[in-house]
């Protein structure tokens, strides 16, 4: 299930509807993005960041989310799958994104999981500015997201 | 044709949509980033560097040899930061 | 933090408590374990698990664990990071075990809560037995586990 | 000596704790392994195979050639099967 949402989720209600009433679930993996106060790799040389705008593309966003999610299930047999991706504007500390996987084996669901982030952050339509104290900012895409993608193409 | 620019390509170029009419010529993604180019400064400076330009076609990534045509949904944006 | 509890828990205040009033947290992973109504790889030919019993060596198992999260923030520069185990009898659909680790980064995240199921999975004094149509039955050690926490050896 | 024994090992040698005296010279988990399989059926079954067995001295993982003595605890029990 893919949601595209302005409001904040509640993690621990997600999970319990993803497994309820299942007893063929071993292992549920679960990834929480959340809206750091710095740019960059590390805290003490980074700019401080006030809040962040998450744009989006309505109809493509869910479109690729769905499709990333039908090739998650595809690779990896999963019991439940969950991705809610928020747009808006945020504040330091709040979820920005949740992805979780549940499988009946530990490794599977952990690979799917990442599998989605990485996915995710490199081909679903988001782009983040962040206000910062010499104005807003847009985020560029780190190369780094590129090579933890293309690790999972076959 | 329908224009969808999202995030700094949407600023420079002023606004987040437009209906436009490429020549009948303009048959491929490539062909279009370069008519829409030459139709004033904004357009100009977002797209003077294409390595940083992304686009979709009917809300699926398309190259730069792929076809559009009248009617189309085609959006430009930067590589995607979401996440 | 660690706890080895009889008690089942509560994920979502769990990773609230975790991450609460925290605004340098980009990424947090969690890996939740539940009893699986079937042993094995495949549900179709495993044998029917009506319940699992978890048996610990009180004092030893909160050693390692304490042990094993400290190497895992020796390793990666983490945030937070929990791991809550259970012991006792459960029935399946329960939860049994859950590991969150938050960090900047999101490889990190994940990384470290890897090497924390892989690592608890080998190393940690808990036991399974689970009730069988054929009687109760200790649950062997898998060698796939001993080699998921192999990769992980420096 | 205090010996405790987990899971399996527990049931085969029939009790969950127990305080022994081994002679002066088990002076190593190997050897202490030996002596107790020597004292009775239960022990020798739950002790036929010393590739199942785990030892840990005073709550840390031991090896065959690691020292024990009098006053330790010393824990037998399978290979560990949580998570």
């Amino acid at each position: 299930m893919i949601r595209v949402q302005r409001e904040d989720f509640d993690i621990g209600a997600e999970l319990d509807a993803l497994t309820v009433g299942r007893t063929d679930i071993g292992g549920l993996a679960n990834f929480v993005g959340l809206v750091r106060d710095f740019v960059g790799k590390d805290k003490a040389i980074g700019a401080d960041v006030a809040a962040l705008t998450l744009e989006h593309y309505p109809g493509m966003t869910e479109k690729r989310l769905a499709d990333i999610e039908a090739e998650a299930n595809a690779r990896w047999p999963l019991a439940a799958s969950l991705i809610i991706h928020r747009y808006g504007r945020m504040m330091p500390g709040e979820r920005i994104v949740m992805v979780a996987c549940a499988a009946a084996h530990r490794e599977d669901a952990f690979a799917a999981c990442q599998f989605l982030m990485d996915w995710l952050k490199t081909s679903a339509p988001f782009w983040k500015q962040e206000d910062t104290p010499d104005g807003p900012r847009w985020v560029e895409a780190d190369t780094k997201d590129d090579a933890l993608a293309a690790r999972w193409k076959k | 044709m329908k224009l969808l620019y999202f995030a700094w390509l949407r600023t420079r170029i002023g606004r987040a949509e437009e209906t436009l009419t490429p020549p009948a010529d303009v048959v491929t993604v490539g062909a279009l980033l370069e008519w829409l180019r030459a139709q004033g400064p904004g357009y100009a400076e977002a797209l003077a560097d294409l390595s940083v330009v992304r686009v979709a076609v009917n809300q699926d990534f398309a190259q730069s040899g792929d076809p559009v045509k009248p009617g189309d949904e085609v959006a430009l944006f930067p590589p995607v930061t979401g996440g």
